[in-house]
């Protein structure tokens, strides 16, 4: 089945998401969909799956114009759609998920989930996808549950499968594998969009390539013949270095430690597995992992914002294991946390109060029991020009920001004022370029300042750009150790550590 | 829980019915029950509209919506219109005897309060109740079959708790006449503790606990809640009067409840509208005096209603007894609790 | 470790920074539109009730002019509202709070009630404190009370997640139990009286009248300082203080509160308290202002009403002060309308209602009256 | 893994939830035992009596006798459960300990109140049945609302809508045609919340308050304004009970489950409906995603507005049938605010279900069980003021709340508007 996007133009308000763009869809093939976080690639795929509707502009399929007005319509046109967040009901089973809104039924509406769960396991044979069809969703690793988005689509006999960035959340060996599966759905016959902003995996996997930058169409070819660095070009719309400049770390003294740190849930289940760990004072220690290994856990267990069950954490030679978020913060933590809508910012809240969100009740902000508000204003003013945040005025709510200038406030926020200990959880995750570079051009800073800088991160190409060493959490434990002095750590073996692979620590085990 | 307001209003009757002549105007308060409460407040306004029909005089009303309206609506009708204030309820006892104070002149009266010492432009209208239901509990005893009777009230407060103690006595009363064992359930006069639903608004209570007493084997039920007795009447319509009696409150139940009027064994009456009228005729007349005025068997301010559908099936000689006790009653020859 | 901060000059890219942006149309349609078209829609609305259930049109016609006059015409109208608004203002003021740190707090009748009754007990329990200082400890015995029975639901959220919205009506509807039984006990029930009715506050725990020497039935009373004072006293709480801060931050994101080290629970105790002492304050001044006692019940619901002012008044403490002085004049007014008119005073609990329905529903206001509003209103898709 | 396994290998401490829980359990029960032992303490010799059958009952059992005694085991059981839970730090038998121990107390508190006495059992449990009816439909409409994420405050104004059309439009057309009447309107105030909720976005606890209030006024206006002069316009038919042959003569369940009448069958059989509808059909099952996952729903092509608009309106049409109960199922006439909150412990019913229909029957016995044993303490004279045993069921309702019996996740997006894109 071949599709067509014909002069799609789409509009948010004043923000013109896609403009006039032209797309060309072919069965048996790969496309694959470059551009920076909001640069309009998952409105023209919403677009193309129903989910919207265009204000200008046709989907032409197998030659014939069609005009879509609810999701229910893509699918029917045979287009599935695996987000980018998944839209998978967590306390449903695969099956129930997998059967959702084209539900075989018996009498009386009666649910045949007996008939869902064979057919379920038919495309599992098929498709080599291995999903138990009766576990709850809630239960499975992110990886497999990106297989039950693939089972859904596949289940509803699409044709076209759209997949935005489906490798976010995945290990480097489950990327190999989730493209193996990519292409047998090409062999199938099937149409695939691949959307992303990683170069080398658009390389790897794309039969061909379409580059969108500020919502157009900015430069489409071969893989074979495009590098990496070109399509960086396009992407951007000027040259970028993908490395982080910086010099050799200078380690001193342990600025955090962590000794058999043990953490449970609300279950009593182990989330953190006696973790030890240290971080020197100017050095970058990465914490490599696929999301939802313990990283958040760690985080969360340094910073002081979830109780520890057993196990001691010293900051700066201080136990602070029993110590409150607040009295951490007053030490000296900066804490960039992974969620900055979910928790690093208010987004009713104008900027300035969002610039002193945690640190508010400092005499240098009070005054009694007031707050000091024309200091704080002028403060924030002051940290916004510092850090490049762009914004008309400190009295903005926060949310009006665009992304990039949200993380910089929340960065502007943690490094503006006297740190020891900088943990930053996924600080650039959904920016674009600019504001990354920008980000780890700070953190570095900190670095080269003396400070003792965390960085946890699920894109392995931040980790191994930024950190001097790198751990690799698996099911909430430590599981290997690496040295990155100079990027020397082994990618793959990172790789496979990250995957569970048990292992000899490498090279650099002391810390 | 009267969430906004829980008053209703008949004035668009009350503007229509007024005739510009009269020379007398006699007011009316309520309290926060409103005129249709099927209770105190309404039986005074029925007191003032057959003064309105027997001697053609104004009447009006205001109702409050809250205890602070109490001031209000006083204030409101001081202006000198009125010749006579009646308040009913004695939670308008101070903003009543305030009003008192400051206007001299102006004649109050209030219902179902006493105030002591007396206050010289008001006349207090109260009723011994107990004596009427000390009647009804002589004839439940006499009738019942199970040998069990019951009774609950609203709030545990003495206007409701006096018709209580009545109809518990009346009941020992019988059983020291005839030597028989009829119980009493719902209430104690000794420990003054008994079954009260908390409100005098929900029927569905009126009936649950009806049907409560009906479980324990009481086949008559006295209900002293205002409109909740009606969810009793409801019970007692479903269940047949053979297995369960309901004796009305206030006013005479097979006239305000006339859907359910079979169910009624009698009603205690409390004629407080026959009170009203006599203040209002006082102050007419002249000879208007404050100080007390309480409803009794003897002045009829009291009383027992009649059998109403049992008319035939109350035995003759149960008949005269009670016409002795009232008689004994108010010749004090019989003493209530005593 | 970076840059150290202090008081230091701002180039003119930080100067152009503290411009504030100029209050846009979109706000002024929020602030001022709505309510403006809510209070007109709700009086509309609630004539053609009126004539549903057979008023005639002079009659609407008189009642309208009634509540007018009640509410505003004349030096005892005025009196009658502000005396009517200072305990729906100090009660809404403590539900506003309540909103904006995220707790929806439905218990002020109960802590009214609570509160009310301790200002009462307290000033006959001291009765030889003098003046001014009976008059303050009362209020202040109330406020307590209010703030311990509030504390409960909060309690309650903060160690086991109970939400407050269940709690606060059972708290409620224990309070009002309460209340029967604590009236009944002989060293709270009035020398003489067997109905349930509490002994009378003495007269220097009452807060004085302020316009008896014009005429004695004008029952305006110092009350409305209390009221003023709490005002000003909610806006600086919410919007100077650290803890006010601490408050907002977690009604509006509970996480980023969290992560900012405010400790939840605390917040939301302290919440509970500070919204219970407002209700409890309100009980007080209604007792020692107006009643001058406690009886079963003598809230009448103003800790309902007090829900929709807080409302009303976008939990803002200016806004509550506006929106109380409309209810208060509603009452007034529709006081008057029974009495000119004999229209039933249900009626201004209906229109009360829908007053909130539109102010609550901005989106509802617009799709009524969309010439009212620039086209392309913020959100723009209804 | 489990932290025991790393506990006994590593012999650290390790400061487990649930082995807190545990201990808090077991000083519960204790406590509890000793509650029963010295409070609920009944003289050896007296007893209590408890009548499971009445007079008319078509099979009649003997009283049920229970010497003062009995305390003194379940005091011994309570501190049994109690030591065990210390012992063993029993994670999975802490709520059923408790439950058993609450259940236990109750007993244990019957014995002591009734002791010298004697009450009808059977008439209590059918009152239970009965006075649990408007709350099981409340907690149910909740449900219905709540599995699409649509909080239902409204229910107190649905419950008294459908009180007030019932008894309005019965004594005009007849009970049935009230009934209908009643389902109706109590719809179209589900309807209504939708839109408010749905279409205008508005705050959902606010919405909810406002048709409360609007109900309110509106029927107490025209109460006052209308039935105060036509007593004729409210005075329907109730529905009487009905006893199921053979079934209705079974001794205690009879009287209870078989001899009511249509409110109670009729909630019985919505609760079953509507479990089977919500767990085993296609819509339930569409529902339930709206409510868990709306803009996943909507990404397969499930109309998230249409599914809130029309699971709110059946909420509000089973709201307006348990409404009826309280004019058509028991008294025939209206009046002001007759529902009382029953409303609000619906809701609180629901959350103690755990958004489950059986779990809100369940729940709505619970507090229809405290109401009726209110009743009857308030007859064997308990030495307990009366307005305390009338908190009782308040009380009841907050300890549920509080999850001391166990704690429930609420639909994921439960009381969340959603934006379409």
């Amino acid at each position: 089945m071949d599709v067509e996007l014909r002069g799609i133009t789409k509009r948010f308000g004043t923000v013109l998401a896609n403009d006039n763009v032209n797309l060309m869809i072919r069965g048996g093939e790969v496309l694959g969909l470059l551009g920076e976080n909001g640069a309009g690639k998952s409105t023209m795929m919403n677009i193309l799956s129903g989910l919207y509707s265009p204000d200008a502009g046709e989907i032409v399929i197998d030659g014939k114009a069609v005009a879509f007005e609810g999701p229910g319509d893509g699918i029917a046109a045979g287009i599935g759609m695996v987000h980018q967040h998944f839209m998978l009901v967590p306390v449903f089973t695969v099956a129930e998920n997998v059967v959702l809104g084209v539900e075989p039924t018996g009498a009386l509406g009666h649910l045949d989930l007996k008939k869902a769960r064979a057919e379920v396991e038919e495309i599992n044979e098929k498709y080599g996808l291995h999903v138990p069809a009766d576990a709850l969703i809630e239960d499975l690793p992110v990886g497999i549950q990106q297989r039950v988005e693939i089972l859904k689509v596949l289940f509803r006999e699409a044709d076209v499968l759209i997949l935005d960035e489906p490798t976010a959340v995945l290990t480097p060996q489950e990327v190999e594998e989730f493209f193996g599966i990519v292409r047998s759905l090409k062999e199938a016959g099937k149409a695939i969009v691949f959307i992303t902003h990683k170069l080398h995996e658009i390389l790897a996997v794309s039969d061909r390539i379409n580059v969108l930058r500020q919502g157009r169409i900015t430069g489409e070819g071969d893989p074979k013949a495009l590098s990496e660095a070109d399509l960086a070009e396009m992407m951007v719309g000027r040259p970028v270095s993908f490395t982080v400049d910086k010099a050799v770390a200078q380690p001193g003294k342990p600025m955090l430690e962590m000794r058999n740190v043990v953490m449970l849930d609300d279950g009593d289940d182990l989330v953190l597995d006696h973790v030890s760990l240290t971080v020197r004072s100017g050095e970058v220690l990465g914490v490599a992992g696929v999301q939802g290994n313990g990283q958040t856990e760690l985080v969360e267990a340094i910073a002081g914002l979830e109780r520890t069950a057993s196990g001691k954490i010293v900051f700066d030679g201080e136990d602070i294991t029993h110590a409150s978020v607040r009295e951490r913060h007053r030490q000296g933590m900066a804490h960039i946390p992974e969620d900055r809508h979910r928790m690093g910012m208010i987004a009713t809240f104008t900027i300035a109060e969002n610039m002193v969100l945690n640190s508010y009740y400092d005499e240098e902000y009070t005054r009694g029991l007031s707050v000091d508000w024309g200091h704080v204003q002028e403060t924030a003013a002051a940290f916004c020009v510092d850090f490049d945040v762009r914004t008309p005025s400190v009295f903005l709510p926060a949310g009006n920001l665009s992304g990039g200038n949200q993380q910089k406030m929340v960065v502007a926020r943690e490094l503006e004022r006297q740190t020891k200990l900088v943990i930053a959880s996924q600080p650039t995750r959904g920016l674009d370029v600019g504001s990354i570079e920008y980000i780890h051009k700070r953190l570095i800073q900190s670095r080269d300042e003396g400070d003792g800088v965390m960085i946890v991160s699920s894109e392995l190409d931040e980790i191994m750009g930024l950190s001097d060493r790198i751990v690799v959490m698996f099911e909430g434990k430590i599981v290997a150790e690496f040295d990155n002095t100079a990027g020397s750590a082994d990618r793959n073996a990172v790789g496979l550590a990250m995957a569970g692979a048990s292992g000899e620590t490498t090279s650099g085990a002391a810390a | 829980m009267t969430f906004l307001s829980k008053i209703g209003l008949a004035a668009a009757l009350v503007a229509g019915s007024v005739t510009a002549a009269s020379a007398f105007t006699a007011c009316q308060v309520t309290d926060t029950g409103g005129i249709d409460d099927a209770g105190f407040n309404q039986t005074a306004w029925k007191g003032v509209q057959d003064a309105m029909a027997a001697t053609g005089i104004d009447g009006r009303f205001l109702e409050s919506q809250a205890e602070s309206d109490y001031e209000a609506n006083l204030n409101s009708l001081l202006g000198g219109d009125c010749d006579v204030i009646i308040t009913v309820g004695f939670l308008m006892g101070d903003a009543t005897a305030k009003a008192a104070a400051a206007n001299p002149e102006q004649k109050f009266s209030i219902v179902d309060f006493a105030y002591d010492p007396t206050i010289p432009n008001v006349v207090g209208q109260v009723y011994a109740t107990d004596q009427a239901a000390f009647l009804a509990g002589y004839l439940a005893a006499g009738m019942t079959k199970t040998g069990v009777l019951g009774t609950f009230g609203g709030i545990n407060i003495p206007p409701v708790t006096v018709f209580m103690d009545g109809f518990v006595h009346g009941a020992s009363y019988y059983n020291e006449k005839h030597g028989t064992e009829v119980s009493v359930l719902g209430w104690n006069p000794e420990s003054k503790e008994g079954l009260f639903t908390g409100n005098f608004d929900s029927l569905d209570d009126g009936r649950a606990f009806a049907q409560n007493l009906y479980d324990e084997g009481a086949d008559i039920v006295l209900p002293v809640a205002g409109p909740v007795g009606l969810g009793s009447a409801a019970l007692a319509d479903e269940l047949g009067t053979e297995a369960l009696k309901i004796v009305g409150v206030d006013a005479d139940q097979t006239q305000t409840d006339p859907q359910k009027a079979h169910v009624y064994l009698t009603s205690v009456l409390k004629r407080m509208d026959s009170t009203v009228q006599q203040v209002i005729n006082a102050a007419m007349d002249g000879s208007f005096e404050g100080g007390l005025v309480v409803g009794t068997l003897e002045n009829e301010g009291v009383g027992l209603a009649g059998f109403g559908s049992f008319e035939d099936e109350v035995p003759a000689e149960l008949k005269a007894e009670l016409d002795a006790i009232r008689a004994g009653v108010i010749d004090g020859s019989i003493k209530i609790g005593g | 470790m970076t840059t150290s901060i202090g008081k230091r000059a701002l180039d003119d890219a930080g100067r152009a920074l503290l411009q504030r942006t100029a209050r846009g149309r979109s706000e002024f349609e929020d602030l001022v539109v709505v309510p403006v078209f809510a209070v007109i829609v709700a009086l509309i609305l609630g004539a053609l009730i009126m004539l549903a259930t057979g008023v005639d049109l002079p009659t609407i016609g008189k009642s309208f002019v009634a509540l007018a006059v009640g509410s505003v015409g004349s030096l005892n109208a005025l009196s009658e509202t502000l005396t009517a608004s200072i305990p729906l203002v100090l009660a809404g003021l403590g539900l506003g709070l309540g909103f904006r740190a995220g707790l929806f707090n439905i218990g002020a009748e109960g802590q009214l009630l609570l509160g009310g009754t301790a200002a009462v007990v307290f000033s006959f329990t001291f009765p030889s404190l003098p003046f001014p200082l009976l008059m303050i400890l009362s209020l202040i015995a109330g406020a307590a009370v209010g703030a311990l029975y509030a504390s409960i639901a909060g309690i309650l959220k903060a160690t086991t997640g109970a939400h407050e919205v269940i709690s606060t009506i059972m708290l409620n509807l224990i309070s009002y139990r309460l209340l029967e039984y604590l009236l009944r006990q002989p060293y709270i029930q009035k020398e003489g009286r067997s109905d349930p009715i509490s002994k009378s506050v003495p007269d220097a725990g009452q807060l004085p009248r302020l316009l008896d020497w014009i005429d004695p039935n004008l029952r305006l009373h110092a009350g409305v300082f209390v009221m003023l004072l709490a005002v000003a006293f909610v806006w600086w709480l919410l919007f100077r203080s650290k803890i006010g801060f601490a408050f907002r931050a977690s009604g509006a994101n509970p996480d980023a509160a969290r992560y900012a080290g405010m400790r939840s629970g605390l917040v939301i105790v302290a919440a509970m308290a500070t919204a219970g002492a407002l209700a409890g304050l309100a009980g007080a001044a209604q007792v020692q202002g107006v009643l001058g006692r406690a009886s079963p019940g003598f809230s009448a619901g103003i800790g309902f009403d007090a829900i929709a002012l807080a409302l009303l008044g976008r939990s803002h403490p200016v806004g509550i002060l506006l929106a109380g002085l409309l209810f208060g004049g509603l009452e007034a007014g529709g006081r008057q309308m029974q009495v000119d008119a004999g229209v039933s005073i249900d009626l201004i609990g209906i229109i009360q209602a829908l007053i909130i329905v539109f102010i609550a529903a901005p989106l509802l206001v617009r799709a009524i009256f969309p010439w009212g509003f620039r086209k392309d209103a913020k959100g723009g898709k209804a | 893994m489990t932290a025991a396994t790393t506990n006994a290998a590593s012999g650290e401490k390790i400061d487990s939830g649930k082995a807190r829980q545990a201990r808090i359990t077991g000083g519960i029960l204790i406590a509890l035992a000793l509650l029963v032992l010295f409070v609920l303490d009944v003289g050896t010799g007296e007893v209590a009596t408890f009548k499971l059958s009445r007079p008319r009952d078509a099979i009649v059992l003997g009283d049920l006798v229970v010497p003062g005694s009995f305390n003194l085991l379940v005091a011994a059981l309570l501190a049994f459960l109690g030591v065990r839970q210390f012992l063993r730090g029993g994670v999975r038998w802490s709520n059923l300990s408790i439950g058993i121990g609450l259940a236990l107390v109750i007993m244990a508190f019957l014995v002591w109140a009734t002791a010298g006495k004697s009450f009808s059992l059977t008439g209590m449990l059918q009152a239970t049945m009965v006075r649990a009816v408007p709350i099981a439909l409340g907690g149910l409409a909740g449900v219905l609302s709540e599995r699409v994420a649509v909080i239902n405050i409204a229910i107190e104004g649905m419950l008294l809508a459908g009180a007030f059309t019932g008894a309005l439009i019965g004594s005009l057309l007849g009970s049935w045609l009230g009934l209908a009447a009643a389902v109706m309107v109590g719809g179209m105030f589900g309807m209504m919340l939708a839109a408010l909720v749905v279409t205008y976005r508005m705050d959902q606890i606010i919405a909810g308050v406002v048709i409360n209030l609007l109900v309110l006024g509106l029927t107490s206006y025209v109460t006052s304004q209308v039935f105060a002069h036509n007593r004729s316009l409210n005075n329907a038919q109730v529905f009487r009970a009905w006893k199921v042959p053979l079934l209705g003569d079974i001794p205690v369940l009879g009287p209870m489950l078989f001899q009511q009448n249509l409110f109670v069958y009729g909630a019985l059989i919505l609760v079953g409906v509507s479990t089977y509808y919500l767990f085993y059909t296609k819509g339930g099952l569409r529902a339930r995603a709206v409510g868990e996952h709306p803009r996943a729903a909507d990404t397969l092509g499930i109309d998230v507005y249409w599914t809130r608009y029309f699971h709110v309106t059946l909420a509000g049409m089973v709201a307006g049938f348990g409404g009826a109960w309280f004019t058509l199922g028991s008294v025939g006439r209206f009046d002001e605010n007759m529902t009382g909150g029953r409303g609000y412990i619906g809701l609180a019913a629901m959350i103690f279900g755990r958004w489950h229909p059986v779990g809100a029957l369940a729940a709505a016995l619970v507090f229809g069980f405290a109401d009726s044993l209110q009743q009857k303490l308030a007859l064997l004279n308990t030495p307990i003021p009366s307005e305390f045993l009338a908190m009782a069921p308040y009380i009841a309702t907050m300890i549920v709340v509080a999850g001391l019996i166990g704690k429930a996740r609420p639909p994921a997006a439960d009381g969340k508007a959603y934006v379409k894109e």
